[in-house]
Order: structure tokens, then C-alpha cells, then sequence
């Protein structure tokens, strides 16, 4: 085994891609955004997860990009990639279809469901903040069998024990509404303080791991609700220097997202 | 490979002035598809240049051309999936409007990308609505009276009633789109992402198909399985080469990155936004001239390399 | 073009007989497409020699192939929108098991072709149901009880209220389809007619692609819009050139349109028709005996010759 | 103009694919099979519809065969072609999404409101004859704006008071049920014996014109229904020796469907 680097040396991209990319062991396909989800898919393709496969929103599947792409839609995704799918395809056979293993997701507030807001901070009719929306966030959610939350800032207002507005409903608020969701909803919110996980329907999410140096009551602060805390926390290893090796020099040596 | 070189013999093809004057009216229902890819930006600016007013814009994606069309008075009413600017930022203008009714309110129709998807399918496909499992537990139903819900026929999984959204066709006045090429009747050929451009155009009353360059029907024909709007959908062929800058055309130019990026800064203060559409919009006649005044430095910035597809083989018949 | 020699480093690359063995078992669901282009033919010959029993076969176009495993015993029940044998004629076998229960009955569920479409649309988008404007004081539906109506939740045209028939959705356990390539992962390429595969595919729990060729991993990543159905959603590629016969594919070989001619003549007598299954199907050992059977020369007498697409230019980063 | 042929030189099939091609002055898209249909679009994109496209129903939009095409898939209707579609597309994009001015349809039987079976001949659980089925008819009739049925042959089995089978509605069995069909239905019955129409919704087919030689009371005859007669029946102008040479020497010159 390689030693671990010390922390400080660790910028919080790579501590937050390391993670989510241990936690795609054995997953096939993934449904990213462009950013720490490619950072984290490509690391996996290295280590736990040779198979993965990304499919993208703009519906890209089984790319080889000459660089790293700067969006979703980047040329460099397109040229060289296994199939382009319309929307239609894309949204409806591959997502919808429930071709998803796990989907990345972000948001601007989460609840202790992993329901998310990307839409409004404020009300919706006269906002404080208007945000950009759903995007496919609401069909990630509902047909993924399972979602990854990556968020930078863990605090009270992102991790909020009120939603200003549920943009993209867990399977919990579904379920309610007599619809029945495919997958388990938001199963890993990983953050700069630690790991919550969720299990599924009925589950809310649950402190499992903080990282190095951060205490329990630290995360409970930074969140908004009643935070559940698993009975046996863990300390989340830090990356190994052979992780911050394949990130800096193969997946990203450009740092575009490392920044 | 063949090029027309004029357009004489082509009923369709006409100028981006002639297209917006004849087929885009005030108080239209005007969809402009394109997923990052091809977005018909040159004919969002010359639907500016003519002072098109009471515009209901309907776009997947509602980035830096939807937020120029709003700042120049254009649009009462919009309808998305996402109000953003890609991953660079914001969009300044869009906030104003919905935030602060800044210089005007902007009624605004919330869905979701596949919410739009399943319009445009619906429309289309003369459909009086599209199922889809979302928004099941959203607020979103609660901010948007279209979304509803229909009681399947069939009994689910564990026999069960089961109930699923639904959203209503769209069907816009006219929609345009971007695209690589078309021959002179209109048959348009797309590669690399595809999107929703087809169904957008089917949805459609009338369709503005603006291409990077019109080509020899032979070109076409060589490969019809590359044509996604058949002639039979299309109403007017623009050539506009570069017409879909800051966005992109595989294989023709590369996306303006830095543009996404400085238009968040642009976008924030009201007075540089409409200095800058009075340089690059009002200030120039077309797009070919907002072309030559970007300069050919700045073209060759985005040129990309070649990597051809491999031809496959249609047969003839011996 | 490069191809690839051998498949030992490709673990979805099976033979035929492996992949029926694996993948279709007695009283499956099974869905073969392919709109007279690209008819799975050989697969439907293998499944009738592994002696495959109680089946359902769902195809739009119950052609040759289906009239064939009907005779051979494989199939109970079909569900279909076209049951002839193209323009040339009757289904012999299809025709007395209907008309007569000779030798056993065939349940038949009966649907238009837009209505099969509907049904794997909805199939493989995971939908309850699928609208379609189609049925409206047809006699199908009271001998069909799965064509069904859901009211509209918006208003019609005129403000009234609105109904619409549906169809259920279709899914198959496995789905069969013929394509001209694919690489050894499965993404797999078609042109000429697309029909309903890709949605075919994505209906079923399984898949298997029958290929006229396997190809290295850069033809197919050097067009990727010409991937009809990308690797995530296949189970085996099965490389079996020739194997749509008498169908045709698409700048590999043309439709045996005698044959099809022929086929009439052979299924109406059932002693003829058992002969011509003991020859050719039970007769041989695999589709590339019974293409040997047929020779070179027949053989010759489809070849096609070549219209090339020009190629496109997908771009490279400078 | 040109004088006419005398009739007895005329196959039936020419006869009927002059008649139909004339009904296709300026129309522009059709949805036509193989055979007549293929002759009389050709024929009237020689004559009386130049900008007319045939659309198939394997998804072949914008045809140039090289040669004859002998199905609806044949591979010389792809080569060359200016779009092929899929079927998603072609039925649910171009037909029901109303694009298709003409149908093209055949039948086993018809009623006098243009209803079609293509289903059985007797009882549909049962049947003397299973015959084809819909294939997409039901749809073309529901989706184009009108319907021309060729028929070869007039006898009181095919035009029948009662069809055995009702697979392909005309717009008032529809309306009957209470859904809005798109277009008129059956507009033109083609026959050896005449010319019937109708003119939409809530209209019989009525005999309007006879071909040289027939009486009207012969088509009665030959009807199984009490026909409608038009107050003015024409008589058919007998093919032009133009449109003779055209379908002869330009459109058929091999008499691949002028057997």
C-alpha cells in the first residue's frame, strides 16, 4: 500500500474526488456533469471501477476525449465516442429506461430526505435569487437506481431543514404523491467535512464518515436539521498518494478542475 | 465535396433578414433548439436587429441568447428547462427580469429538460399529451399548471392504479435551429449532438433551418441516414456561416469558452449589456459582419482539426 | 477498414448457437425486428434448431422467418401488425394454424404498426402506456382489449374534452436484431432502414445483436451518429455474415425477392414446407452451412456494388 | 393536345394509374405502397405534380431509385435517397404529425364510407381467410388529409354493404366514438369500372365518373350497397397517348407493375 499524503498538501477537489471515486467501486454506468463527477468517474475507471461508463446529459455515451471536456457538450466528447443519442433517446431509453446506475447530482439546498432545490432561493414568483433550474436533475432523481451529491460547502443554508423549493424530489415526496420512483433516491452526499449516506425509501441521511481532523458536533453545526449520526462514524482515509498520483498526472495534469 | 455556389435555383434559401421578416412575428411563439451545440445564436440577434416584440421564447437551454433577446425588449414569455449560463455563470439579464421585474417582468414557464423533451415529442406527434415519470413529489406542478395527471388503463407492476405526469404538446409558430448543412430544398443533415432539433422543427408551424453551409444534393444523398429534417419540414435554408458562435458546429469551429465566461461579467451591469448589443447587434448589418469584425485572428482560435468518419457502404444495384 | 480477426478479447462476441442457448428459453417473450431490411432470419433458424417451445414472438412484420418457427412448433402466441409475406404472397403455416388450428391454434394479438411502435416506444422508455391517434371506431379494439383510451387533462382543439387510445407497453425477455456492424462491446451501427430496433432493444431485459461483421473499436468510434444501439444495452454480438437472408442488408447483400416469391409456393403445402425445414434449417449445422448450402454463385447473383457516403468532419482539438 | 388512345390497347393497370395520377394535381406529399400507386405518384410527378414526394412507409423520404423498387424497403429506394427516417419518426413525426397530403390504401373490402378490412374474410376469431392485417392503414387513414383507394377489382364482394371486419376506420366510425380524426377519409375509390368520391365527413362515396363502355347501371351492380350516384356522372377521358408513352417509356419502361 502507498502511505497517505498528509492532508494539508490535499486541495478540497481532490479530497472530494477521491471519495466520490471510491464510492463507484463495480458500477457500470453513471449518469455526470462535467467537474468533480468527471474527476471522480475517471480516477474509478483507474481503480475500483474498470467498466465504468459515463453517459452524458448531451448524450454522449462511451466518450474518448482528447482533453478534458469543458462542458457536457464539449466537441472533445463527441469525436471519437462510441454513440451520440438524441435527447429524446437519451432522456427516455437510456435514463427513464433505467440504463442509470448512479447519478451526480448537485444543488444549491438539500434536505434530510436528499431532496434538492436547484430553482429559487426565496419564493418562486418573486425570488430572491433565481437559479438555473432543474436541467434533467428531476429525471436523474427519479430513474437513477441510486444518486451521488457532491457539495463543496456544507452549511445550514445548502443543508437546510426546509427546502425553498423542491426542484427534484427523493422517492420519499413521490411516494407520498402515490407515484413510485425507480431507484433509491440521493444514497451519498459527500462534502468537505465527511460522508452522509441514505439507504433508500423511508431513510434519512445519516452521518457515516467525517474526514480527518473534523469532529462529529462540526458537521452537526453545518447542518441545517437534526443531523442522524451513525453509531460508528469512521474517519474517511485520506487519498492515498497513488489517488493524488493518477489525479494529478492522468486524469487532470492540466489541473482544468483541480483548480 | 460539391458546393452550390449560388442559390439562385432555391425557392427555400434565402437571407437570415428575409427568413426572421417572414416567418418570425410579434407576439410569436418562437422555439430556438440547440443543446449546446448549434445554437442559432446569429438568428436570435437578427430577431433583435428587427425589434421583435411580445415574443414567447421557448428554449431547452435559455443561455447567452435567450439573455440578449431579453435585454433588447424582445420577450414577454419565456418557457425552459434551465436559465443559466452553461457552467460559466449567470445569466444577468434573466435574473433582473425574474428577480427584480427589471426594466419589466418576464412570465416564465418552469419544466424540466425531459418536461420539454416530451412537449416537443407531443407536438410533433399531434399528441394532446406526453407521459413521463417526473415530477412526482416536485413543487414544480404547484408553480406550473401544465403539468398534470393521467390514471394509466392498465394495472401496475403489483396491480395497482398507477397514476403518471403528463405535460402538453408544444407547437410554436415557427422554430429555428442550426445546423452543419442542407441541400437547397432543405433536407438538413446534423452530426455530433443532435438533441431535440427534429422534433422541434416537426412541432413547428413554420422552421428556419440556418446551415454552416447549403450543399450539392449529391452531398446529401450520399447518406441519408445523416439527414435528421427532411425538406418536406422546413420552410426557409439560411446559410450563416458561424452563425452559432459562441456555441459551436462539430467539426466547423470550437466553442468561444472565454465568451460563456465574460458574458456572466457582461450581463451583470445592465449598461455594459446594451453597450455591448449596440457594438456586436445593433452595430453590425448581419452576422457576416459580426463575423469579419471578430476578426480572423480570433476564427483561427477556434479552427479545429480533421477527423473524418469512415464512408459506409449504401450498395447499388448491379 | 479494419476489422478485427479474432473476438477472444470480447466477452459479449458469442456464436449464434451460444446466444440462443443463453438467452432464449421455452415460453420467453421474443422480439425480432427489422422492417424487411435486416431480418434476423438466422437466429429464428437456430431457435428452431434448439427445438425452442411455447414462445412469444412479436414482430411487426410476421413474415418468412415467423411462418417458419410457426411450422417448426416453436411459437404459441404472436403478436403482430402485418402477418404476410411481404407483397409475394400468404403465410402458409401462419394461415392454417389461424384459419384452422392446423396443427395447433395460435393465440394472435393483433395491433396497426403504429400501434407495435407505440408499444415498444412505451417499452423503452419505461412508460404505463403510449398515445397514439389511431383506433378510433376500429373493430380492433373488441378483439384486442389491451387498445385502451385515457381521457386528456387538458382541453381538445375546441375546449372540449379530449380522448385518446393507448397501447401497453412491450417487453420483451430478450430482443433480436439483425445490424450490418458492431464493435466487440456492441455498439452497433445501422444504415439503410432503422425501423424500430434501438427501441426494441431498449424494451427488452436482453439483447442480442447478429451482425454482418465486427469491427475494430475506431470505425465505429469514427462516426459515432451512426450507433444505433450503444453497448450498454446488449447482451451478445453474435457475427453471422449473410444471416438475414432472404432479407437484405443494406451495401452487403440484396433481398432474394425470388425466394420470397418461392415461400408461398412452399408454405402452402406442409409436406413441402417440412421439407424445406429438414433441408435447410434442421439440415444444417449453423447459418454458415446453410450459406455454403446456397453457394457462391446465388450468392453472387445479390452482391451489390458501391455508393460510398462522403464522409464528415466530427473535428479534432489543435 | 394529344388524341386519345383507343381502350382496348390500355392494360388495366395503366388505366388506373392515369386515372389516380390525375387526381394528384399539386400535391404534394403521398404515402404510397408499391405498385399502381408507385406508377400513378411517378406518372403525376411527370404531369400534374411536379414537386410531388412520395413518402414510404419504411421511413424513405425523397426517393431516387435506380431502378424499380419492388417493396416499400427495396435497397435502391435508401441509395440516394434524401432522408430515411425511422419508424418513431416516419409514423408518429410524418404521419400523425399531419404532413402527409394524400394515402395511398387497398382493401379486401369496403364500405360506403370508406371503411377498410384488411383483417379477415369471416369471423375474426375463426376467419375463412386471415388476411393481412393493417400493416400502418390504420393510420394513414386517420392522419393524412385524404385517402385514394385503388382497386383492381369492382364486385359487390369487395364494395359491401357490411365489411366482414372494420380494420381501418374512415373519420365517422371515429367521430361515431368520439375521437377527431384529421382528415376527410377515403376521398377516391379508383376502379376498373369507374370513379367514386367522397367528400368528407358524414359523406357516401358516390359514383362520379364511369371509364368508356360502362354504365352506371353496371357499377351498381357490381356494388354491394345502394351507390349514390353523382346528378352529373362524367365519363372518364381514356389515357392520353402523353401519358401512355410516359408510363411506358420513362416511368415503366422494364412493365415491372404494367403486367
Amino acid at each position: 500500500m502507498t502511505t497517505a499524503t498528509a492532508p494539508e498538501t490535499v486541495t478540497s477537489s481532490e479530497l472530494l474526488s477521491v471519495v466520490a471515486s471510491r464510492e463507484l467501486a463495480a458500477r457500470r454506468t453513471v449518469f455526470a456533469g462535467i467537474g468533480l463527477p468527471t474527476l471522480a468517474t475517471e480516477l474509478a475507471h483507474l481503480t475500483v471501477a474498470p467498466d465504468i461508463e459515463v453517459v452524458y446529459e448531451s448524450g454522449v455515451c462511451g466518450a474518448h476525449p482528447s482533453h478534458l471536456p469543458e462542458t457536457i457538450a464539449d466537441a472533445v466528447l463527441i469525436s471519437g465516442a462510441e454513440a451520440v443519442l438524441s435527447m429524446p433517446a437519451l432522456f427516455g431509453c437510456v435514463l427513464q429506461g433505467g440504463h442509470i446506475d448512479v447519478g451526480f447530482l448537485g444543488a444549491a439546498q438539500i434536505d434530510r430526505w436528499g431532496n434538492l432545490n436547484t430553482s429559487v432561493i426565496g419564493d418562486w414568483e418573486s425570488p430572491a435569487v433565481r437559479l438555473p433550474g432543474s436541467g434533467g436533475a428531476v429525471e436523474v432523481m427519479a430513474n437513477s437506481h441510486e444518486v451521488f451529491v457532491v457539495m463543496r460547502r456544507h452549511n445550514p443554508r445548502s443543508f437546510t431543514g426546509t427546502l425553498d423549493f423542491c426542484t427534484t424530489p427523493g422517492p420519499d415526496r413521490a411516494l407520498a404523491e402515490g407515484i413510485r420512483p425507480l431507484g433509491a433516491g440521493v444514497t451519498r452526499v459527500i462534502t468537505e467535512l465527511g460522508i452522509l449516506a441514505r439507504v433508500g425509501v423511508g431513510s434519512e441521511l445519516k452521518l457515516i464518515a467525517v474526514h480527518p481532523g473534523v469532529t462529529v458536533n462540526q458537521v452537526r453545526d453545518a447542518t441545517g436539521w437534526e443531523l442522524k449520526v451513525s453509531d460508528e462514524v469512521g474517519t474517511v482515509p485520506p487519498p492515498t498518494a497513488a489517488e493524488l498520483r493518477l489525479l494529478r498526472e492522468d486524469v487532470d495534469p492540466g489541473r482544468v478542475y483541480l483548480r | 465535396m460539391k458546393r452550390t455556389e449560388t442559390a439562385d435555383d432555391a425557392g427555400k434559401v434565402m437571407s437570415m433578414k428575409e427568413a426572421v421578416a417572414a416567418f418570425v412575428h410579434d407576439g410569436a411563439t418562437v422555439s430556438l433548439e440547440g443543446f449546446t451545440h448549434l445554437v442559432p445564436t446569429a438568428a436570435g440577434h437578427e430577431i433583435i436587429r428587427q425589434g421583435r416584440k411580445d415574443l414567447t421564447v421557448v428554449r431547452m437551454t435559455a443561455d447567452i441568447v435567450v439573455d440578449q433577446m431579453l435585454a433588447a425588449g424582445c420577450v414577454s414569455r419565456l418557457v425552459s428547462s434551465f436559465v443559466g449560463n452553461s457552467s460559466a455563470g449567470s445569466l444577468g439579464e434573466l435574473r433582473r427580469r425574474i428577480e427584480r421585474a427589471d426594466p419589466a417582468p418576464l412570465a416564465f414557464e418552469e419544466y424540466s429538460h425531459y418536461g420539454m423533451v416530451c412537449r416537443y415529442l407531443a407536438g410533433s406527434q399531434r399528441l394532446p399529451f406526453y407521459p413521463l415519470r417526473s415530477y412526482g413529489g416536485s413543487d414544480l406542478p404547484s408553480v406550473n399548471s401544465d403539468l398534470r395527471k393521467v390514471v394509466s388503463p392498465y394495472p401496475g407492476p403489483g396491480g395497482e392504479q398507477e397514476q403518471i405526469y403528463v405535460v402538453p404538446p408544444v407547437n410554436p409558430d415557427v422554430t429555428i435551429i442550426h445546423a452543419q448543412r442542407a441541400d437547397r430544398r432543405g433536407n438538413t443533415q446534423i452530426w455530433g449532438l443532435t438533441g431535440i432539433q427534429a422534433e422541434a422543427v416537426y412541432a413547428a408551424e413554420k422552421a428556419i433551418v440556418v446551415v454552416e453551409e447549403v450543399v450539392a444534393d449529391e452531398v446529401v444523398r450520399s447518406d441519408p441516414n445523416r439527414t435528421v429534417v427532411p425538406s418536406h419540414a422546413v420552410d426557409a435554408v439560411v446559410v450563416c456561416p458561424r452563425g452559432a458562435h459562441p456555441s459551436f458546429a462539430q467539426g466547423y469551429y470550437d466553442r468561444d469558452n472565454a465568451f460563456y465566461r465574460a458574458w456572466s461579467h457582461i450581463s451583470k451591469d445592465p449598461e455594459r449589456l446594451r453597450a455591448w448589443l449596440a457594438e456586436w447587434v445593433y452595430g453590425t448589418a448581419d452576422h457576416a459582419e459580426y463575423v469579419d469584425k471578430l476578426g480572423e485572428d480570433f476564427w483561427a482560435g477556434l479552427a479545429v482539426g480533421e477527423a473524418l468518419s469512415e464512408p459506409v457502404n449504401y450498395g447499388r444495384r448491379l
